[in-house]
Formats: structure tokens, C-alpha cells, sequence
């Protein structure tokens, strides 16, 4: 096969991965909240290389008035990836993945934001990926949940954004780029890391009801482990007086 | 105003659901009928026709020849388009692509290219020079509900059953479209607090999310995603994962009961 | 002349067409109403090898407000050609022909709906060109009309599309798809079976008077014709019980 | 609001019809002056200015090189821009090309284009490979009523004083764009229940349909285009093509004037 | 340097331009006033080559409504070159280069309109480049200021658009084509002729301090014999009944 | 109502101005403090963040290889993008790019560009058929005034950090852009009547006029312009001009500063 992706050997004979971690090891992951001056909300995370930067405003009267809904808030998310985060230049503009991005993103979050406390309003969430390195749209679920609670906007649980992935035939947790671009499924979600629920599910590749089941274990357990650092990087800004 | 006649729905479907029934005196994991013509447009090299329920979906193949990307030398491509077009429904307004338009497209063409179902190196021409470009096309005319499953499923029937052009391009005799699966969407809807199959227009209208689950003839999954706003358990997902199972395995024989 | 039309011939000896009709015979034609259950009224016609749908929705609020009229509905018309539905695949969006074809056929339209009845209101008629082989503006008005009576809209009359065209120097009456591409001229035209009133006139190629009004002649010989279908299908939908 | 003035001036147009009267005291029949400045514009190679009344268009013919489609190739290719700018009038607003100007570019395009006018062999440069593509720019600066007659008048002046620019391409020496013939647009407007030729803007504002015809140098029909709501019987579109047989003669007379 | 501009020769031996005009002089400049029947206010303008006409509507009322100044007008400009005023087609639609021009021509006219006096109000400026020979922005504000007054828009002076440059190291008035493309520098200016004042202000190029100075005193100069031109255009509008 | 805080917030301005003070306690020609980092974003060729008090701006420099204009056969080419994402203030609204974006991206780009800091020539990889396009995205994510002079000190720190990878697209070595010089721009803004230099968000929120000035290594002008509502005397750009070569020099020094 040509340039296919047979040759290309993503695990090391001691069932490490190439940069060195256990199949079930997240990459290194920093999260800042309160980075944005002029927001009302924001949070800065690092997810290996990835650089996701998330901005909240409002709530505001929503406007034109018929996004208005009468019975709650709606929540405006735009997942954008800045032209220079990716190894080819992305054109600014009209983008169909990041459309979709956005709108299943926006959907996960008006599951867990209390929307209802504020008719007719709206919430912006602005997702800015500075660096792409495989997994942004966890990183951006991530990093928008940080920026809604640093808003203070009520929410009755956070959302983290994980994923798990296969690669030679291994379920594998957090894909990195190389793993991305050659393996055989990838398992994104947003998990509430209080109630164990899902509201970001996708899915695409190859994967067994089995490998299913193993990946969403990785996720869950990652998730947990994310959510400490969330809640450790609002207490930070909250005590620069910045919440 | 709007929102008065959902809460009124909502109440109702919940009651309904209490009592496990539906609006349409249907079972929970109940599918309505499937009518699926194939073969049926002039000037598609492919098509199909789903009507379920009050929803009708014509899906259109076409082919063009196209120069492949450079690190893919002998690879064709595929491309899914889809038009929530203001003919469909009078909730769909003209205009550019929506976003639940996208994400149509985009799931429909997700299930059938991880899937592998489709040989891209079947589609080369002349290795770096030119390749089959596979369009499809996924045209609502009526949204009655679940027009995700009535798309996906047209969709892989049209392709089932595609002929490439290739004496109009002057590239040797036509042939068939060869593929080797059939992976099958199937679409679940939370509805009075609990998920059902196949959710017709007013379950919509009153429902929360739903989930779309892409399976392969080994009963692999090939593409999920969750849609609108909503939250589910994992033993939740479980459940309608089991039935999907069954679901899809019925698509899948319509489908080839189709074929010539 | 290389690659020139004159050597395409589009008539028989005996003076018939390529397709056997005779110069003054229509293509076969099919209608129904009532095929869209979610629409307010439909149609489906097959015109030769052409398939159009067409829905209407309304009367309805007329909305943004700038596009109301006191004394009056306006009709939105959208004609759109699938994108398979045409020899070379049509890219969807933006397209000048479709601009121009929605215009006229919403001014014909207006000209017979009666659009005092509804001031300040929209009818909205969406026609999908499912499959072209020629004429499709024509196949289109006709699914209109029968889509607009379909939906219990007060008409003073309907309209038929038909046209006649000239190939070889002789008028022949409603071109195929040959006849079109290597014709010389082609008069479609919306004709008011009842009052025998145009509301829809096109024409381009060459045509001289006398060789215009034997157009004109075959075209609303043909629309009485395609009128009698036009009435045997509301009757049959209203017989169903779907009107 | 906006309808009231309409109404009023409806009744006015209606009562002057009946007298066989117009607002600008002209007859029925009667256009107004036609001025035609022709090569005025720097930069187009070819250009034409017409004012009748307070209508004002612009109308510039650009050249460029293009590759023939591969089933015509040798044939060069033309291709009409209209612009209804805000500046024109009030009434016209910025954005994306109206279907007003949509169906004005297409209508002028099309007499041009069907008359056989342009000889598209002659804009060869190398068979296969390279033709001429003419551009013409419809721009009307002020609408005073019948921009339809004013571009189309404009364009075959511009087009038929125009010059290729073949030097600054490179391939060869400048010629003189051929036509072989000059086909004319007149436009025909039903005001007060009946129809008049070149309505001004009173007239269009109320008036009802209109009806555009291109002629050729024989007299033979080259386009056709009902415009605007409202319906004609045949016996109406006989009086004014007849009509039409005279003003389009004039109006090539005066384009034929300003030939060198 | 291959196909570099070194070579070109912009001055003549005895310190003459190509054309023969001297360093401190302008192009020939026409100006009318009045010229378009349908609009409010109107002005055309030949400089050099260049011609452009102006068009002013209002004031009216502004909408969409979140234009609107509770205590002003908006001046609503639009910039635009012919498709054919140039020497390759411009196609229509969005350019970066128009909607800036217009940007700064509106802000430049906000300066010098009393738009005080008309509170939710928009004031239409269009402004058409039928034929462009270099420094089209300026010859474009001086046809809106003319177009304003004719329009009987109250302002508190004019504005002239005037522009130098700098060729073979030379500093001179009113840069033409060949000059634009080959020369140094270019500071175009918007000069208010009775206070002095500067109401648009670009500049690009290389100039040193004494330079930049220089080029100011050369604008100033042409400013006020371009003033006399629109004074005479406005009379002569207004004698002939027209303003 | 959106209108009555201006008009509050211009008096505060008017007052302090009188006073020869600033909101932030700051002398008129004071700066905020300048924070630069460079080479900081994995995927960018070159990378800087500027943050200048509430103001944060993140600019990515991108390659890639083009066909040079026929005319300039061995001319690499510059393009700047600016985008005014509504991440940045509560006041942008997602959509095609605002006038406010293209100002500030050809503003930038012109100071860079006509400095002539960029060898062109230096770009050509194969003459007549491959040359480097550089891609400058100038990304604000936080407005808290002065985005202008932000964005110009990124951009000009980020290209002179800046690898070209030459080795990714396969002709040759990765080697560093090369840079001649070292433009920069400060800008003005007329807050209570006077001048000031680098306005923070209440002083732009309450102010008039801005100009934008760009100075090369030897003080000569390479851009100018002037933006929003209001008009300004010859003698006081005079002043801003003199107050301009301080500044620019203190940048300059802080950029060349970040470079290894």
C-alpha cells in the first residue's frame, strides 16, 4: 500500500507509546482561570501542545430577538482555530467542522448551565484554539467550562473534555497528533465529572462494543483527573481576586 | 409564544411515557415502515428515495474526476453534502448552510467513511494524476422526524447501487460502484424522559437529545454523536446501543433487498 | 465549423423527431398533489425525463417586516435544481439563473394568487428540481400552481408552463434536452388556461413573427392540455382526502 | 405607509390613461431623448453613456484571456454584469446582487448574446488553449425609469466601438471588436391599464408589468422577458412588438451615428 | 534586479515630470455639481483621468436600528471602483481596499457634517470611480464634499482631496499612474480649506521628517486651488436651478 | 442610552485632561508597560504575545510556497490578516471581517511592507515559479485599548523570530526569515482635547481621533493614517511626529531584546 498508514508504528515493543506514555496516561494538561481582562469569564488551558483559550460574556439581552427563547438563556458558542494553529494556515472564515464543533459544543453546555435563571438572554462562549495538536474540541469543552464558572455563571455541574482512541488494534487514552492522523477510532467526550454524565459524545473509526466500553473507562478515569485541576484553577484566580 | 405549545408537548409526551406508549401507538424500539426506492432520478449515477413516515428524502451520487492530494497518491474521496432547504419543513429558512444542516452532512459521511466501506484505491484513475471524487447529496423533502436515519439510510442505498460514469469521462467503460459493507445509522431520542427509536415530528418538537449510532456489518461502531441539549448515562447509551444492534440489521437487509 | 452545431441533426426524414414525437407533440406528463405530508400544499410533476416537487407553507407572518406589504401577501419563490440533477453535479448556493427563474415565477404567481386576501402575510413556494432535461422553469410553474390550490390558496386562475421552441428552422413544441442544447430558440410561457392570459413570458434565439406565433399556438394548445392533468390530480387528492 | 403613495399615484396614472395622456406630456408611443456618448471612459476598451431623461447609465466593455471550454474550443466567451448601486437611487440597497439586477444583466446578456451578433469564432487566440472573454459592466448612476432600454442601448454602442486590447496581452496588434448586427431592447410598461413604451420612474413606481424585447437588424425576435406582476393577452403583445419593429430602428440609427 | 523599477524614469532632464508638469504641479481638475437627477445631492469630478461621481441621499432615517445615534448622524459611505475603471476588470463584490477607503471617508466627512443636527439619522454617500489613473480616494472626497453642499447638508467646511509623493528621491504635487506605480511615497490628505485642518490622513512610502513637510506644504497649496474649482461647481449648480 | 456613558466618560476626560492627567494616573506620553514573549505557539513559524495593560495579542506567522505575479518573477509575497473576534470585547460581533479589522490589518501590514524591511527577493525559491508567501495573522483576544500598536510589535517581533520551513516543503534547509530592519508603530489618540499617547479603553471609549503612525530604524515615516470622527491641526502632528521617535525607540530596543 503506497503511502498508507500500515508502516507507521505507534507503539514501542514495551507497550509504550511513542512519547513515551502508558496506554492509559493523559498527556500534561495546565489550566489558568481569569486570563482575559476585558471578559466577564475566561481560562487559558494547555493540553499537551494544544492551546485553547475560552472567553464568556453575559449574560446579556439576547438579540436579534428571535434567538430570544422565553424560558431561558440561549448559549452562543463559536469554536474558532486561529489561522496559524495548524501546520497549514487555516483561511478565516466560514468552516463546516468548526460549525459542527460549535454546535454540539453549545448543546453539551446548555445541559449543565442553569439556563433558566436568565429568559431571554444570552451567553457568549468563545472558544480560541491558539495550537492545534489532536483533541482541540475536548480542550475547548474544557476550557469553556472553566470560563463559565469564572464568569460565575450557575451551572449543576462543570464538563471536561476527553477522549480516548485506538491505535495498532490498542485502546489507547488521549490521542496526540500522530495517533490522530494514523489510528483507527477516536472516542471524544464531555463528561460532568459529579454525576458521571455524558453530554459531548462523538465517535468515529473503528471500535468494538468492547473497545468501546475500555475507552469510556480511560475517559472517565481522565476526567476525574482533569476536573482537579479545573476546580484548582478557579480557586487560584479566585484568590488573585480575579473571580 | 413560541415555547407555550413545546411545554404543552412535553407534558404530554411525558404521560405518554409514563405509561410506555407514544403519540403514534408505537413500542418504544418501534420503527414506523420504510419505503426505499433506488434507481429512481435522471442524472444522478446514483439515488434513492426513503419515505418514513411524513419524512421523504431523495439522496443524488454523482461523479467527478479530481486530482488527488499529493500524500495520497491513488486515493479517491468522498464528499457528503446535505440541504435542510425551506421546502422540507416550514421551521427551515433559506440561506447558507445551517448548522444542524452541517451536522447532518457531516454524521451521514462520517458513518460511511469509517466504516471503510468504500475502496478509495477502487477509485484511482491514473495514480497522481486523477481520481474519482464521489459526491453525495442528501435532499429533504419533508421533515417528519429522524431525517437523520431516512438520509444515512438513502445514502448507502444510492451508493449501493451507483454506477461511475466513466465512458462520459471518457476514462473507459462504466462500472459499478463496488463497496464492502454496509454500515446503517440508527437514531434514539430522549422522549418523556426516556429514549425511543425513530422519533417522529411531534417527539422531535417535544423531545430532548438524541443519539446516532453508525454499526457495521459486524455490529462495530463506526460513528456516534450526540445532539442537542441533553444529558445520558452510560448504562443509559448501553441500552440503545443493544438496540441498535437489531435496528440496523434490518436496515441492512431492506437495503440489499434492493439490490439487483 | 469545429465542434459546430450544424451537423447535429434533431429531425427525422418523415418529419418527426428524434424521440418520434411529432412537431406539435408534448413529452408525457404526470402530476399528483398532496405528496408532501409536512407542506401546507404539493405537487409532484414529471415532465419527460424532468422531476419537480414543489411545497407551499403559508399564508403566514410576513417576516422581517420590511419585506410586508399593507394591501397585499408577497410570494417567496425559490426554484432550486438539486445538486444531482443535472448532468455535471450543481454546487448548491448562489446561482444567477435560479435568482432569475424565483423572480419571475413569483411575479407570474403573484399574478394570479389573490394576494389581497392576505395583507402583511408570506406564502413561501419552495420548488425543487429533482431531475433537468429541459424546461424545467416551465415543469416548475406548473408544480406550483397545482402545489398553491393544493394548499387552499384563492386563485383567479392556475398557470401552465409550456413552451415550443424552433430546431432546424421548424417550430416544434416543447423541446427535449437535444432539441434545447442544438435548437435555435426557445419561448416558454405561463399561460392562464381560463382567460388565456400570459403571466410568464421568456424567449431567446431566433425567432421571426410568423415562426413566434406558431409557437405561441402550439404552447397554448399544450397548456389545455396539461390543465386537464393539472384538475384530474387535485380532484384525485381530494378524493384521498389529503387536500 | 409606503403603499399609500403608490395608490395615489395608481389613480393618477389611471385617469391620465384615459385621456391617452402621460405625466411628461409624451404620447403613448413616444420615448424620450436618447443622449449616446460612446468611448469615454479611460481604462475600458470599449464605453457608452446614455441619458434618456433622468435615467443615467455607464456601460464599460473589458477584455481578458481565458481557456475555451473543452467542447468549444475556439470559441471565445462573453459574459454581462449588472450593478444596481445605492447611487443609482434611493431605493436601492447594498449587498449581494439583487434579483433586479440579476434579471437586468441576464436580459441585456441575452439579446446580445442570441441576436448572433458577436462572432464568438472570431475571439480565438489559440484553438484550444486561449480566447478572448468580453466583459461587459452595466452601470447605472441614476435611475430615472427603463434601465432596461438605457444598458441594453449602452452595451451595443459600448461593444460595438470597442477595441481588443490584444497588445497589452501580448498577442499581437489591437483590433476592432466585429459585429456582425445590433440588436436593440425595447422596453414596454403597462401604466393605467395600458401599455407605453420608456414609462419614466412615475410610471414604473405605478405601474404594473413590463415587457422587454430585443430585435435584430431583420426584425426577427431575439429575446423576450415579461417582467413584474401582472399578465398580458396575446392581442396586447401583438400592438407592441409591432411597436417595438419601429423604436428599435430609431434607436440603431442613433447607435449606428456614433460609429467612426 | 530583474524586471526591478530602478530603471524606470519618472523625471525629464530639466527637472520636469513625463507628462511636463512641474514638481508643485497638479493635474487638470473639472468638477460639476448637480450631475445626477435622482439623488439629493451630486458631483462629478475629472483629475488627471481619474473620474468619479458622488451621490448623496438623506437625511433618513437610519435602520437597521442598532445603526442609530441618539445625538447624531451616521454617515454611511461607500467607496467604489467601476468594474471596468481600471486596467484589469475589478470584479464586484467585498475588497479589502474599498471597505477601508470608505472607512476613513466616512470618518473624515463625520469631522466636517453638522450631523448633530440630525439625531437617528443616516446620510447616504456613494461614491462611483468610473475610471481610476491614481489617487482616486482623494478625488472621491473631494466629489462627496461637493455632493454634500449640494445636497444642502449643513458642514462646517469642505474637504479637499489632495495628495504628493516622492519620485527619484524628489518630493512633487499629485502623483499620476505611472508615478503611483514607481515612485516612493504617497501622502494623501483630506484638508479642510478654511481652518487648515486635516480631516483624512494616510501616507505610505519612505519619507524623512522635511520630507513629509514638503509634500504637507505642495497639498496645502493644491487645496485651496481645488477649493476654487468646487466653489464654481456650486454656484454654477445653483444657477442653474438645480441645487 | 448606549450613547449617554460617552457622554459622561468625555467630561471625566475633558476634566482630567485640563489637569494634564490620565485615567490610569499614566503622563501623556507614557505608555503602559509592555510584556513580549516570543516563539510561543507550537504550529506558527513565528509567534509573539504582546500584552500592553488589559490589551492581549497573539500574532502567528504562517508560509507557504506560490507561484510569483509574472511580473516580479522573484518576489516573495506578504499578506496581513487581522481578525477582531468577538473573544476579544463584549462589542464584536461575530461576521465577515468589520471595516475596524481590515483597517487595522492593512495598516499594520503597510508599515511593514513599505519599510522595507523584508528583502522580497530573499523569498524567491525557483524564479518564475516558486516563491515564499509569508502569512501574518495579527489574533486580539483581549481589547483593553491601543490594539493597533499591540499588533504592529507582534507582528514585527514575530517575523523577526520567524524560521521559514523550508524542509517541511521540501526544498531545502529551514533557515531564519531575514529581516532588515525593524518598523514600529505608536499611535495617538485625542482624549479631552488633547493628545495621548497608547489610550487604554475608557480613553478610546471617550476619545476622538487616532493616528497611526510607523517609523523605520532611521526615523523616516513608512505609514500613516488617521481613523475615526474628528480633525487635527499640522502643529500637532508635528508634536505626535517628535513624541513618535521616542517611542518607536523604546520598542524597538524591547523587540530586539527577545531575540536570541
Amino acid at each position: 500500500m503506497m503511502g498508507g498508514y500500515g508502516d507507521i508504528k505507534l507503539l514501542n515493543d514495551d507497550g509504550t507509546r511513542l512519547d513515551g506514555r502508558a496506554v492509559d496516561e493523559m498527556r500534561s494538561v495546565e489550566i489558568k482561570a481569569g486570563v482575559l481582562p476585558v471578559a466577564d469569564g475566561s481560562a487559558w488551558v494547555k493540553h499537551g501542545l494544544n492551546v485553547a483559550v475560552a472567553a464568556v460574556y453575559g449574560p446579556m439581552e439576547a438579540h436579534p430577538r428571535k434567538i430570544q427563547r422565553q424560558d431561558r438563556a440561549v448559549i452562543d458558542v463559536r469554536y474558532n482555530m486561529a489561522p496559524f494553529s495548524t501546520s497549514d494556515r487555516i483561511r478565516p472564515g466560514f468552516n463546516r467542522r468548526s460549525r459542527e464543533i460549535s454546535k454540539v459544543t453549545a448543546e453539551a453546555l446548555e445541559s449543565v448551565v442553569l439556563v433558566e435563571r436568565y429568559p431571554r438572554s444570552k451567553i457568549r462562549v468563545e472558544i480560541e484554539i491558539l495550537a492545534a495538536e489532536a483533541g482541540t474540541r475536548c480542550v475547548g469543552i474544557t476550557a469553556a467550562s472553566v470560563a463559565l464558572a469564572d464568569a460565575g455563571i450557575p451551572m449543576r455541574d462543570m464538563i471536561v473534555g476527553v477522549a480516548s482512541g485506538k491505535i495498532e488494534g490498542v485502546v489507547v487514552l488521549d490521542l496526540d497528533k500522530a495517533e490522530d492522523n494514523y489510528g483507527q477510532a477516536d472516542l471524544p467526550m464531555g463528561i460532568l465529572p459529579n454525576t458521571g454524565e455524558m453530554a459531548f459524545l462523538q465517535m468515529d473509526g473503528d471500535l468494538s462494543i468492547e473497545e468501546y466500553n475500555l475507552a469510556c473507562e480511560y475517559n472517565y478515569k481522565a476526567a476525574s483527573e482533569i476536573h482537579e485541576l479545573m476546580k484548582q484553577a478557579l480557586l487560584d484566580s479566585a484568590s488573585r481576586g480575579d473571580a | 409564544m413560541v415555547q407555550l405549545v413545546p411545554q404543552l408537548l412535553r407534558q404530554q409526551l411525558a404521560e405518554l411515557a409514563a405509561n410506555d406508549e407514544r403519540t403514534d401507538g408505537r413500542s418504544r424500539w418501534q420503527g414506523r415502515d420504510v419505503e426505499l426506492e433506488v434507481d429512481i432520478l435522471y442524472n444522478a449515477e446514483g439515488s434513492a428515495k426513503v419515505v418514513m413516515g411524513d419524512t421523504i428524502v431523495y439522496v443524488g451520487v454523482k461523479f467527478d474526476t479530481a486530482t488527488p492530494y499529493s500524500d495520497r497518491p491513488t486515493s479517491g474521496s468522498l464528499m457528503t453534502g446535505a440541504e435542510l432547504r425551506p421546502v422540507a419543513h416550514r421551521k427551515y429558512e433559506p440561506g447558507p448552510p445551517s448548522p444542524a444542516s452541517i451536522e447532518l452532512g457531516r454524521v451521514v459521511d462520517r458513518g460511511i467513511r469509517e466504516s471503510g466501506c468504500m475502496d478509495m484505491e477502487s477509485l484511482c484513475i491514473v495514480p497522481g494524476e486523477s481520481v474519482w471524487r464521489v459526491m453525495i447529496d442528501l435532499h429533504v423533502l419533508s421533515d417528519g422526524g429522524n431525517i437523520f436515519d431516512a438520509c444515512a439510510t438513502a445514502a448507502i442505498a444510492a451508493l449501493r447501487t451507483a454506477t461511475v460514469p466513466a465512458k462520459r469521462f471518457d476514462v473507459g467503460e462504466d462500472f459499478k460502484l463496488e463497496l464492502k459493507s454496509t454500515p446503517v445509522m440508527c437514531s434514539f431520542t430522549r422522549v418523556g424522559g426516556r429514549y425511543v427509536y425513530d422519533a417522529n415530528e411531534a417527539e422531535e418538537l417535544g423531545g430532548d437529545e438524541r443519539v446516532h449510532i453508525t454499526l457495521g456489518d459486524e455490529g462495530h461502531l463506526h460513528s456516534l454523536q450526540k445532539g442537542l441539549k441533553g444529558v445520558l448515562m452510560p448504562e443509559e447509551f448501553a441500552e440503545i446501543l443493544a438496540q441498535a444492534g437489531v435496528r440496523c440489521a434490518e436496515l441492512r437487509e431492506l437495503i440489499h433487498s434492493k439490490e439487483a
